[in-house]
């Protein structure tokens, strides 16, 4: 029997009892806006006319001559407008918190793009908007700190636990637990309690839907493989599901951060260092210790640097209809280097970890196969983090002769 | 005796009963210790302990950091039992843990709520643990008779707090506001409609938290409820007052 | 008798007699990829499937009820690959190279978006590429620097006359005379030596055709006028083709700096402070002084910062075909504070300028009428510019602590 | 006499002809003038005169910074016009202004041909002028008796060369490279095959320039062109050793 929220062994709605009838009230919204086809219309116009869907999905002719592999096909979710697949997310949110009557929105973010988003959203649908932000990432992050209260957002750093993306997710619920009568909490991701891991998926289906449609028309056929990130695994579901009763194989790559063996990651599906468990909201695999403590995470990615992750992906995971693997920090920069040179095209961080693993296995599939990389967003928003990862000696002093400005 | 007979048997005796609230570890166990005896010294009915978890989702600022600063110091679970274990071995009055679910789920729902049984506790609190999520965990607590502590809050249904009131047993804590633990409620109209509507759907006894701080909010309660659950409150007076502090408040309370 | 390569008295080619022959070229390719509706093809496919074209045309709901007139519409351009129209023209070129064989492109570039549209192309493509930049410009756009660098292009700062725009288009200049044989120069704007302003302007005019499809899918019927701003003049060339001969009013928007009785501007075609003139290789008004030396100019967008302007655009002010407004740095800043919050669009600072002018006409029209603003680019680029002239405090500790860093 | 003649004339008397080149007002006029006369005294055939342009787009950075720094220290049109009469009638050689088509433009066509006939001067080089972009500046040079330098480049075709002979006056300038002015050129056999090219397609005087930068490179030219332009090397000269330089360099190439 399957038990509502609930994908094989994981999900469900673990709140507290304050949420109950917030959570009652969204799924019936959610379940109402599914049923209702002039609500996808409504959806998908917004995002073409906002932003600029169909996204295209770029044959990379060169990485592909590079590889001498299979066709390399790149799914450009960079191209939305903010940057990354997070705005169809949250646009699909927005329509519903107005269908619902709302004024307030909050919302967690890790890589700064679901904040981004959401402030965006915000402005547009003309919500008051709060922004919880782990203080690590706040510092990672800046440039979409700006952005975000340029927009009208107030954006809070916190200062708990870890000081990354559970911790802003776990301060967006106090917030929520308090304020739920004008607030809708959008969350990022496909993850936290029910129906956002479903609901997030079915706005993120977008990309799957026009991927299995544009991969025909440039390839002839279904492509062999797919890549997507998993950070909270919006992107990948959002991708996953225009494949998923196909035979195309799909791969999904988590932040291997200093190596699995290193402690220092954030793999949850591919790792050693993950169990089961029930933390904010729902019951997934977690980077916990033996206490179920969570445990600290690490990726360059702060887009990946999450304890759990969809609970739809370890379903999928169990049924070994999704295989899982992981890109060290090391590996992810020289990806995005290659990326860079051959195609002029600079993935996110995020993304970069589906590069990585599609150029390891580019070069054993054939020629006639397709393989397509969700390109979750692009890499302008990280050139703090690139720039210090490549060491770039113009760019530190650029920073050094401003500073100095400032101090004047 | 179970928890509800207990406290029903306690409230006979007192106009209000009170429950306190301290979190495992934090700043140490041996302060646990002297917090604990002046609570019980005082007068103190019923006393929830924490056992803290990284993600204390349900909890202010004042909790949250003694959760954290618990872990950081090393507190671990089967730490926690014990000194449950020791506690109850010592008061006579009942104790109850409160935890996130994940912190039993993972240690093993059975293993667990044996080894609580086997500590002399009566009931959990697990405020992540709606009972449509833990159908299971919630026949077996009845088996090993910890009675599991079901929260109403303003925002439940009539319907959902007849449900809720199906699988509660003990008693009903009810929140006395929105929002999590820590900051000050206002007791007026809109409170009074609440906790009458509370009472009709329970024949367990009620306790009201979140945000009681004083004497004031104490005896504004009376006649309203049958428990007032003071939380981070103490934890406060501790920190800003040392351990001494806490007979004197909670004496003054009633 | 229209004088070949000339806009009524604008344009020409005044170029040294080394590149005459490479310019017959060019011309004589030019004029096959015109007349070729393959090449249009071609081009208009790899814009759709490398960039995002067609653009979106974003009806901007809250800011037409803010001012209360004309119904105003928004021209994506910031949603292309690189984040501006700049792409487009490259994108071009780029064909273009591959059709003549050579194997390195040069560019100069302002506000580092043609150099970064450029860069790209050039990894795409396959070709060695140098990007001149003016000092002054290195110091304002540094994030485009560091990824024309990763790109694989060599960017050399400029540090002759006022270390801008127009010292990069020397500086190219010299570059090409030396290596023709093997080199494009990828003029960025409509200026230039003939045939570049009315080549950039044909590849620029997917943009018009774009909007003037859209905007009567969305409004019914055609706008009442168009906003652009104007630096060289490529992206107002490139959505004015589109309604050229409709009655629409159409608006270019120029850097009006500190203002333009201030003398620092870079106001040619509505200012006072410019005449006719030959320099960079056309004829058109240039803001000189009376020995005919060029002056300096002002604009808190590096992409306006220049001296001469489209000659085609000389022409039709000439005409009075298009009408010329100016923006100060200020207002600048103020229409994209507005745009941010009330739309969650962030504008580039040279697009901004046509917000202002935009702003200040829409409550004078009625709401039946639609106006559109060409958003030529996004202002992510800009975030080192635009925090200052916020003078946003967060970010000044924020790039003071980076230095701290970087110091040790 | 014209142009023309006055070189061919001259250059019945010596086996190669030496023209040389100054940025006006760079340093100083001054400067100019005691170079001036150390290039004159030292047997130069012909001066170009810069006048200096703040965009001058096929200088290389010798020369770039001489315009940029004469124009930063004051120097005008009127300056330059005023110089030129000076220099030419001081010394019995022929004097040319070489400057971008704007500065001309500017100050009038006519108007600007007028004073630099009555300034005494022979003819005009302006880079980036190609007939077809000046017929009626062509036409009215002829009509000052000014004669309008043009440029063989190693790109142009025989057709083209053919153009512009129909055009030019006085002599032809052949750049000896691709490029801009100030680097080195080599003389190998692809410029021999150029050179010939250049020959065939006019009777006028043949100069070559860019990157000439010693006796060597002067003694490679005999017999193959009419006359050697020294450019950039000795404004270097200048700003290395001193005006006082000049003179014994001029005297040291033929
Ligand atoms: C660009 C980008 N890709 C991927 C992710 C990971 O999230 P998810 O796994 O939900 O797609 C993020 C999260 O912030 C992101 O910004
Ligand atoms: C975003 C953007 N808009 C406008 C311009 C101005 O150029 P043009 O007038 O050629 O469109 C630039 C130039 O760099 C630019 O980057």
């Amino acid at each position: 029997m399957k038990r509502k929220g609930f994908f094989g062994n994981w999900g469900g709605a673990f709140i507290p009892e304050v949420l109950h009838q917030t959570f009652q009230e969204l799924e019936q919204e959610y379940r109402k806006a599914k049923d209702d086809p002039a609500f996808w219309q409504e959806y998908s116009a917004l995002m073409s006319n906002y932003s600029c869907r169909p996204t295209p999905l770029t044959y990379a002719g060169n990485l592909s001559k590079h590889f001498g592999g299979a066709q390399i096909y790149i799914k450009r979710e960079d191209l939305n407008h903010t940057g990354a697949h997070k705005a169809n997310n949250v646009m699909g949110q927005g329509l519903l918190v107005k269908r619902m009557g709302k004024k307030r929105v909050i919302a967690e973010t890790g890589a700064g793009q679901h904040g981004m988003a959401t402030a965006t959203m915000a402005a547009k649908f003309g919500f008051a908007c709060t922004i919880y932000m782990g203080e690590v990432d706040v510092r990672r992050q800046r440039p979409n700190v700006f952005w975000m209260e340029k927009m009208g957002a107030t954006v809070v750093p916190v200062k708990d636990g870890s000081r990354t993306l559970k911790d802003a997710i776990n301060e967006a619920f106090r917030d929520w637990v308090t304020n739920l009568d004008d607030t809708h909490y959008v969350f990022g991701t496909a993850c936290g309690p029910a129906p956002f891991p479903e609901m997030v998926s079915w706005f993120q289906s977008i990309i799957g839907q026009e991927a299995s449609r544009q991969i025909v028309e440039l390839h002839g056929k279904l492509p062999a493989r797919i890549y997507a990130c998993v950070g909270g695994g919006s992107n990948a579901m959002g991708i996953f599901q225009g494949f998923m009763h196909d035979a195309v194989e799909l791969v999904g790559v988590e932040a291997g951060g200093h190596g699995i063996a290193s402690g220092l990651h954030a793999a949850r599906l591919c790792g050693t260092d993950s169990s089961p468990g029930v933390a904010q909201g729902y019951k997934t695999m977690f980077l916990q210790n033996s206490d179920g403590q969570m445990l600290e995470t690490h990726s360059v990615a702060a887009g990946l640097d999450y304890v759990g992750v969809s609970p739809i992906l370890s379903d999928l995971a169990d049924k070994k209809r999704v295989r899982f693997e992981s890109a060290t920090d090391k590996e992810v920069i020289a990806a995005l280097d290659l990326t860079m040179r051959l195609e002029g095209i600079i993935p996110a961080l995020e993304s970069s970890h589906a590069f990585v693993q599609a150029f390891k296995e580019a070069p054993g599939l054939s020629p006639n196969d397709a393989i397509i990389i969700n390109m979750s967003g692009r890499g302008d928003k990280d050139i703090f983090t690139i720039a210090h990862a490549f060491d770039d000696p113009s760019w530190k002093e650029f920073i050094i002769a401003r500073a100095e400005e400032y101090k004047k | 005796m179970q928890l509800e007979q207990i406290l029903k048997n306690r409230r006979q005796e007192k106009e209000i009963l009170l429950m306190t609230h301290i979190v495992l570890g934090y700043p140490s166990f041996e302060v646990n210790r002297q917090v604990i005896r002046q609570m019980v010294e005082n007068g103190v009915d019923c006393i929830e302990m924490q056992i803290p978890f990284s993600e204390p989702m349900a909890d202010g600022p004042v909790i949250l950091k003694a959760n954290q600063e618990s872990i950081a110091a090393g507190t671990t679970i089967a730490d926690c039992l014990e000194f449950g274990a020791e506690m109850a071995d010592t008061y006579d009055i009942p104790f109850l843990f409160m935890t996130y679910y994940n912190i039993i789920f993972k240690y093993g729902e059975e293993k667990f709520l044996q080894q609580t049984q086997d500590a002399g506790l009566k009931g959990l609190i697990i405020p992540d643990l709606p009972p449509e999520m833990g159908e299971d965990f919630f026949r077996l607590a009845e088996e090993y008779r910890i009675a599991p502590i079901l929260i109403f809050a303003p925002t439940s249904t009539d319907e959902r707090m007849a449900e809720l009131n199906h699988w509660a047993k003990g008693f009903i804590y009810c929140v006395a506001r929105r929002g999590v633990t820590g900051r000050k409620s206002e007791f007026g109209d809109d409170f009074g409609t609440y906790l009458a509507r509370c009472r009709k759907a329970t024949d367990l006894p009620l306790a009201v938290g979140f945000g009681i701080q004083d004497r004031a909010d104490v005896q504004a309660l009376k006649g309203k409820t049958d428990m007032a659950v003071i939380g981070s409150r103490t934890i406060r007076l501790v920190e800003e007052e040392g351990p001494e502090a806490v007979g004197g408040f909670i004496a003054g309370l009633r």
